[in-house]
């Protein structure tokens, strides 16, 4: 109903605005008839100043059959008005921003007012026959101007407080990874339940050793602004150190050339932890290809050729995860995955024999390096995660008794 | 012409599927032009789409000199390619990592952490649900009953298994043990739905090969 | 005797798998089923809220897919496009993929001018490709004409009559999101929605869809096209069959075979186990 | 030199575009602004700079005659024969490189190779996926319905089928989504903030 009536209304503007698009421009009136009382404007809080709020009365006389608002701003009070918002019949208030060649800034004044648009009979001689005393009506539009109101100088603020509770979590959740990272550091024994996914770890590389073939390790296939890639460097160090421990070769097919030097480094930096400085092989770090298929097949090819025994997919991964993992489980490597794509997930659990699931996977990175630095933030994480529980706890009460403290607290924009 | 050019895309079919049976030169070559095309047209695509409106028009007609600065970063980063000047690729690097880290740290903070656990602050319990049921008994009415309890407590068990401070012994085992389970629900969706996309595009593939380019199916 | 050959069936080569998916999801294309799915919600709520946009709505569009995963994005694209040029609304359009904005442009083409003969720049607007991603997504909150300071076609915006007082997302009824991954639907709701008052719909690879449900009842997405099928329901609701409820016959089919797999694979798993057992 | 004004672009950076969120006033954020415009054409040079790595990677291995170099070349010669009229000519419809190259070649060669995950979906449901325990089985049972809810036959198959689908993915799939991305948040929250000042460099490599 609500759309066919706004429908109706757009049509009819259309129609007369074609009909009598030779003749002059629509009749204007200026702040009588069906022109909007009280145009009131508020300065919205918590922006740039780039906003403005109008609000307005809409003519109490009756007999109007008002199309549509128009809310025009300008610099000066006596223009030129620009057309900032509109809307149909319904509409009493608008937010204007910039638009229409008039930029909206703070500390500027600016000047408004509103128009309300109607359709009027208006009587005009005929003029095919200008002899004639009969006059025709015709349907015209009537622009009903409200009184300029201004002028109005929007305000930039400094600090938007709809987003305080953002700031507020980010910060608490700062300070407590600070605090936490400096009791790691300064000895304090911070405790973490058992991850299978670290022995898994050591397992894999174990079986590999076992065999005599090597380990391959995929730290996905975005690039290193991925927090998810950062963490399988850090964890790719680790790996690379156990299995320089063992003396079996790490393979790591990449995707990106970006990768390249990073993960360079963080082999090398493994091997060297390890006191094998040696035996590091730059050839095993492997560009294949940028392209998601190109290297699928390349690094599926690799599992092939040289029967690597221990696979670690860790990082971003997106539709190769399916054929790296069953290519994988078909040649009967031990593998383990991790990633916080939700989407690759059923796959590894499927084919692989452990999977580090979401956050678990950036707990792994922290628990394998033993980093104070890593442990502390995981230690800060868990408290943040703590305090979520105990605020759904809380709801738990409040939602009952009816009180949506919470709720709104946790309200963004 | 028009069946040349469609018997061409019809031949990339083919060779690429035919890497099915077993790796083969023709799928090599169809693999290895793909890659070549792909980074031919990235490059086409860049240039017009960035290089030339954000950077090289406002540059050359004098709006911005300031993008004097970024196209300065763009090109240090070719030195990538140099051994001793490697380390300048750096700089464009960190722009693009700052950018990324500080972007990443509000939208998860906004979009994942607060309004998700905003959508769960509801009540335990919707009664309505309840009365629902018994006076229109069915499986999806049941299930309904449901809802609330999962979406506050259900919550509470999958947070949990991610909590690693506490060993899930004892009565706290059942707890990571139904976050698991939920888990595992999700993941189940995931597959079917993967499922979903993968066969619709082998789908699409064999009625390019069939109706487009055979024309014996209809 | 039987426990060999469920032994050698459980190392069947995978070829005969292959072979056994490919019959499955092409003979529907010899033997016509003629299946049409029904609606789901967020596929209904997808729609409703195109529909209830007063007419002549700016809509903004981020068409993010390239040619890998246009089976199943396209058909949305293009219904999409069609929806909102039904009801009237004026798309702008972008993508965010470096190899989509070719896709995109035959799409509009096909739609917005050669079905419904509307006219550039007037009706609808086609930005084209930016790279950048996240970056992009919260540029154009603050100014989209310094992110995209021309069309796809290189004409300033200041030259396109819809564009005329576009600055940012506030100039926009909607954004509609059709997203085959990263960068995408989840990206656009962690910097855009939660950021800037836009209400967001969006049309995702089935892939995502168990993700974006979570974003769906939160009410961050205020629709959602689930998948091909959920392109076909959308396809049914606009009154435009189109190649996706074509491939709801082979998808029928595709998923029968997979769930057949699944079950013999285990039950040959389990009979061997047990026999293994035995012996 | 080589590490500091790195780690200070970062933290320029990556400052700016956290306080543009909470610092609505134009001193601010028309910087960060400027800072993200930059930064996309950065990263548009990166991609540039990757197709460029490609070429010379796979040039290289042309002129040392290395094993397959005759592939390695068909490479080169698609990325000339795309990027050439390319640039020359522009890729928008109407154009040689756009309405054959890339509609003829690329679009079959990349659909296709994402359809060839159908076959190996396919191959992994009856090879890998085995429900060795309660949390395979629960995925298994989960995928089976979800699939099943999700064909057009469906309600035939059981009139609350389509239904029941609908509550799995609105009500307890919607909850583990919701507890796997609240995990993830706090962990990317984590990492941004540390590469951001500077604790976590591992990005730049060891010097």
């Amino acid at each position: 109903m609500l759309l066919k009536s706004a429908s109706f209304a757009l049509i009819v503007v259309a129609l007369t605005a074609c009909a009598f698009a030779q003749n002059d421009s629509a009749i204007v009136v200026l702040g009588q008839g069906a022109a909007p009382t009280q145009v009131l404007v508020v300065d919205p809080p918590n922006d740039g100043g780039e906003k403005l709020d109008v609000s307005w009365t809409p003519t109490a006389q009756p007999g109007f059959d008002i199309l549509k608002y128009e809310v025009l701003a300008a610099e000066a009070a006596e223009g030129p008005f620009k057309v900032l918002a509109e809307g149909d019949h319904k509409m009493t208030s608008s937010v204007i921003t910039s638009g229409n060649g008039l930029r909206l800034e703070h500390d500027h004044p600016y000047y408004v007012k509103v128009v309300a648009i109607d359709s009027t009979s208006l009587a005009v001689p005929d003029s095919t026959n200008p002899d004639s005393v009969v006059v025709r009506f015709e349907k015209r539009l009537r622009r009903s101007e409200s009184a300029v109101a201004g002028p109005f100088v929007p305000r930039a603020a400094w600090f938007n407080m709809n987003r305080l509770n953002i700031l507020l979590l980010v910060l608490a959740f700062y300070f407590a990874v600070m605090f936490m990272v400096r009791r790691a550091k300064a000895g304090a024994n911070i405790q973490f339940r058992r991850i299978a996914g670290i022995d898994a770890i050591d397992e894999a590389i174990g079986r590999a050793t076992e065999l005599g073939k090597p380990v391959m390790y995929v730290p996905g296939t975005q690039n290193i602004e991925n927090i998810q890639t950062i963490a399988s460097i850090q964890l790719l160090t680790s790996v690379a150190a156990k299995a320089a421990n063992y003396d079996i070769p790490i393979i790591v097919p990449l995707n990106r050339a970006f990768m390249v030097t990073v993960a360079e480094e963080a082999v090398k930096q493994g091997f060297l932890n390890a006191g094998r400085p040696d035996a590091y092989m730059r050839d095993n770090i492997r560009y294949l290809s940028d392209e998601q298929f190109a290297f699928t097949s390349g690094t599926t090819g690799i599992m092939m050729r040289e029967k690597t025994a221990a696979h670690f997919f860790l990082g971003a991964f997106y539709a190769e995860s399916l054929i790296l993992s069953e290519t994988g489980f078909v040649a009967g490597a031990i593998q383990i995955a991790g990633t916080a794509n939700t989407h690759q997930l059923p796959f590894f659990v499927v084919a692989c024999d452990y999977t580090l699931i979401g956050e678990e996977y950036f707990a792994t990175s922290a628990l394998v390096t033993r980093d104070v630095e890593m442990m502390g933030t995981l230690k800060a994480t868990d408290y943040m995660k703590a305090f979520i529980i105990a605020c759904l706890l809380a709801s738990l009460v409040l939602e009952m008794l009816g009180v949506q403290f919470l709720r709104s607290w946790f309200q963004v924009i | 012409m028009e069946f040349f050019w469609i018997s061409i895309a019809g031949l990339c079919t083919v060779a690429i599927l035919s890497f099915l049976y077993s790796d083969n030169p023709l799928y090599k070559v169809a693999e290895h032009f793909f890659v070549g095309i792909a980074a031919g047209y990235v490059v086409c695509a860049e240039f017009y789409n960035v290089f030339l409106p954000n950077l090289w028009r406002p540059l050359t007609s004098g709006s911005d000199y300031w993008l004097i600065i970024p196209l300065i970063l763009g090109i240090a980063l070719f030195t990538r390619f140099s051994d001793e000047l490697g380390w300048i690729s750096r700089w464009p690097m960190s722009v693009i990592i700052g950018t990324y880290s500080g972007l990443a740290v509000i939208g998860f903070a906004s979009g994942d952490m607060v309004l998700q656990v905003q959508a769960s602050l509801i009540p335990v319990f919707e009664p309505a649900t309840i009365s629902t049921f018994s006076s229109e008994p069915s499986v999806l009415n049941f299930l309904q009953i449901f809802r609330n309890p999962l979406f506050t407590l259900g919550l509470i068990c999958v947070l949990f298994y991610f909590f690693f401070s506490v060993e899930h012994k004892g009565g706290l085992r059942h707890i990571a043990t139904t976050g698991t389970t939920l888990l595992m629900i999700g993941f189940g969706a995931g597959y079917g739905y993967t499922v979903m996309t993968r066969i619709a595009l082998l789908f699409d593939r064999f009625y390019f090969l069939f109706v487009e380019w055979l024309k014996i199916a209809a | 005797m039987a426990n060999t050959t469920l032994q050698k069936l459980e190392k069947l080569d995978r070829r005969w798998v292959f072979l056994a998916m490919a019959i499955a999801v092409a003979a529907p294309l010899f033997f016509k089923l003629g299946l049409a799915p029904k609606t789901t919600p967020p596929v209904k709520a997808f729609y409703d809220y195109i529909e209830q946009l007063p007419p002549g709505s700016r809509v903004l569009c981020s068409f993010d897919y390239d040619p890998g995963s246009k089976a199943e994005l396209n058909p949305m694209c293009v219904s999409v496009l069609r929806h909102i040029m039904l009801k009237g609304h004026k798309p702008v359009i972008l993508t965010l993929w470096s190899t989509a904005p070719a896709l995109i442009e035959r799409n509009i083409n096909e739609v917005c001018r050669d079905e419904f003969g509307k006219q550039y720049g007037v009706d609808y607007v086609y930005l084209g490709l930016k790279e950048g991603r996240e970056a992009v997504m919260v540029a154009m909150g603050k100014s989209i004409r310094s992110t995209f300071p021309t069309d796809f076609y290189g004409t300033p915006l200041d030259n396109l009559p819809l564009m005329n007082g576009v600055e940012n997302y506030s100039s926009f009824a909607l954004l509609i999101n059709v997203s085959a991954g990263y960068p995408g639907t989840k990206e656009y709701v962690q910097y855009v929605t939660s950021r800037f008052a836009i209400p967001m719909l969006s049309g995702s690879s089935a892939v995502s869809v168990p993700e974006y449900s979570a974003y769906f009842q939160s009410g961050q997405l205020r629709g959602l096209l689930t998948g091909i099928t959920g392109a076909a329901e959308y396809e049914a609701l606009i009154g435009k069959p189109g190649l996706a409820i074509t491939a709801m016959d082979g998808q029928t089919m595709g998923h029968f075979v997979i769930i057949f797999f699944i079950l013999f694979g285990n039950l040959i798993f389990f009979i061997n186990r047990r026999s293994k057992g035995r012996a | 030199m080589k590490r500091e004004i790195p780690i200070l672009i970062t933290l320029v950076f990556g400052v700016f575009m956290i306080v543009q969120f909470f610092i609505p006033h134009p001193a601010v954020n028309d910087i960060a602004n400027r800072l993200q415009n930059w930064a996309i054409i950065v990263i548009s040079f990166s991609y540039v700079l990757g197709s460029a790595n490609i070429l010379r990677i796979n040039g290289e291995l042309v002129y040392r005659r290395a094993p397959g170099w005759p592939y390695k070349l068909v490479l080169v010669i698609a990325f000339f024969t795309m990027a050439t009229p390319g640039l020359i000519l522009g890729i928008a419809e109407g154009s040689w490189t756009n309405d054959r190259l890339f509609t003829f070649t690329y679009v079959p060669l990349a659909s296709t190779m994402y359809a060839s995950l159908a076959f190996y979906i396919a191959s992994a449901a009856f090879r890998a996926f085995r429900v060795r325990t309660w949390q395979a089985s629960v995925l298994a049972i989960t995928a089976l319905i979800v699939m099943l809810g999700r064909i057009p036959v469906s309600h035939f198959i059981w009139q609350d089928l389509p239904g029941i689908v609908d509550w799995i993915m609105g009500v307890p799939n919607a909850v583990a989504q919701r507890g796997i991305l609240i995990g993830a948040a706090l962990g990317a929250i984590a990492t941004g903030l540390k590469v951001i000042l500077g604790i976590e460099r591992s990005y730049l490599g060891r010097e």
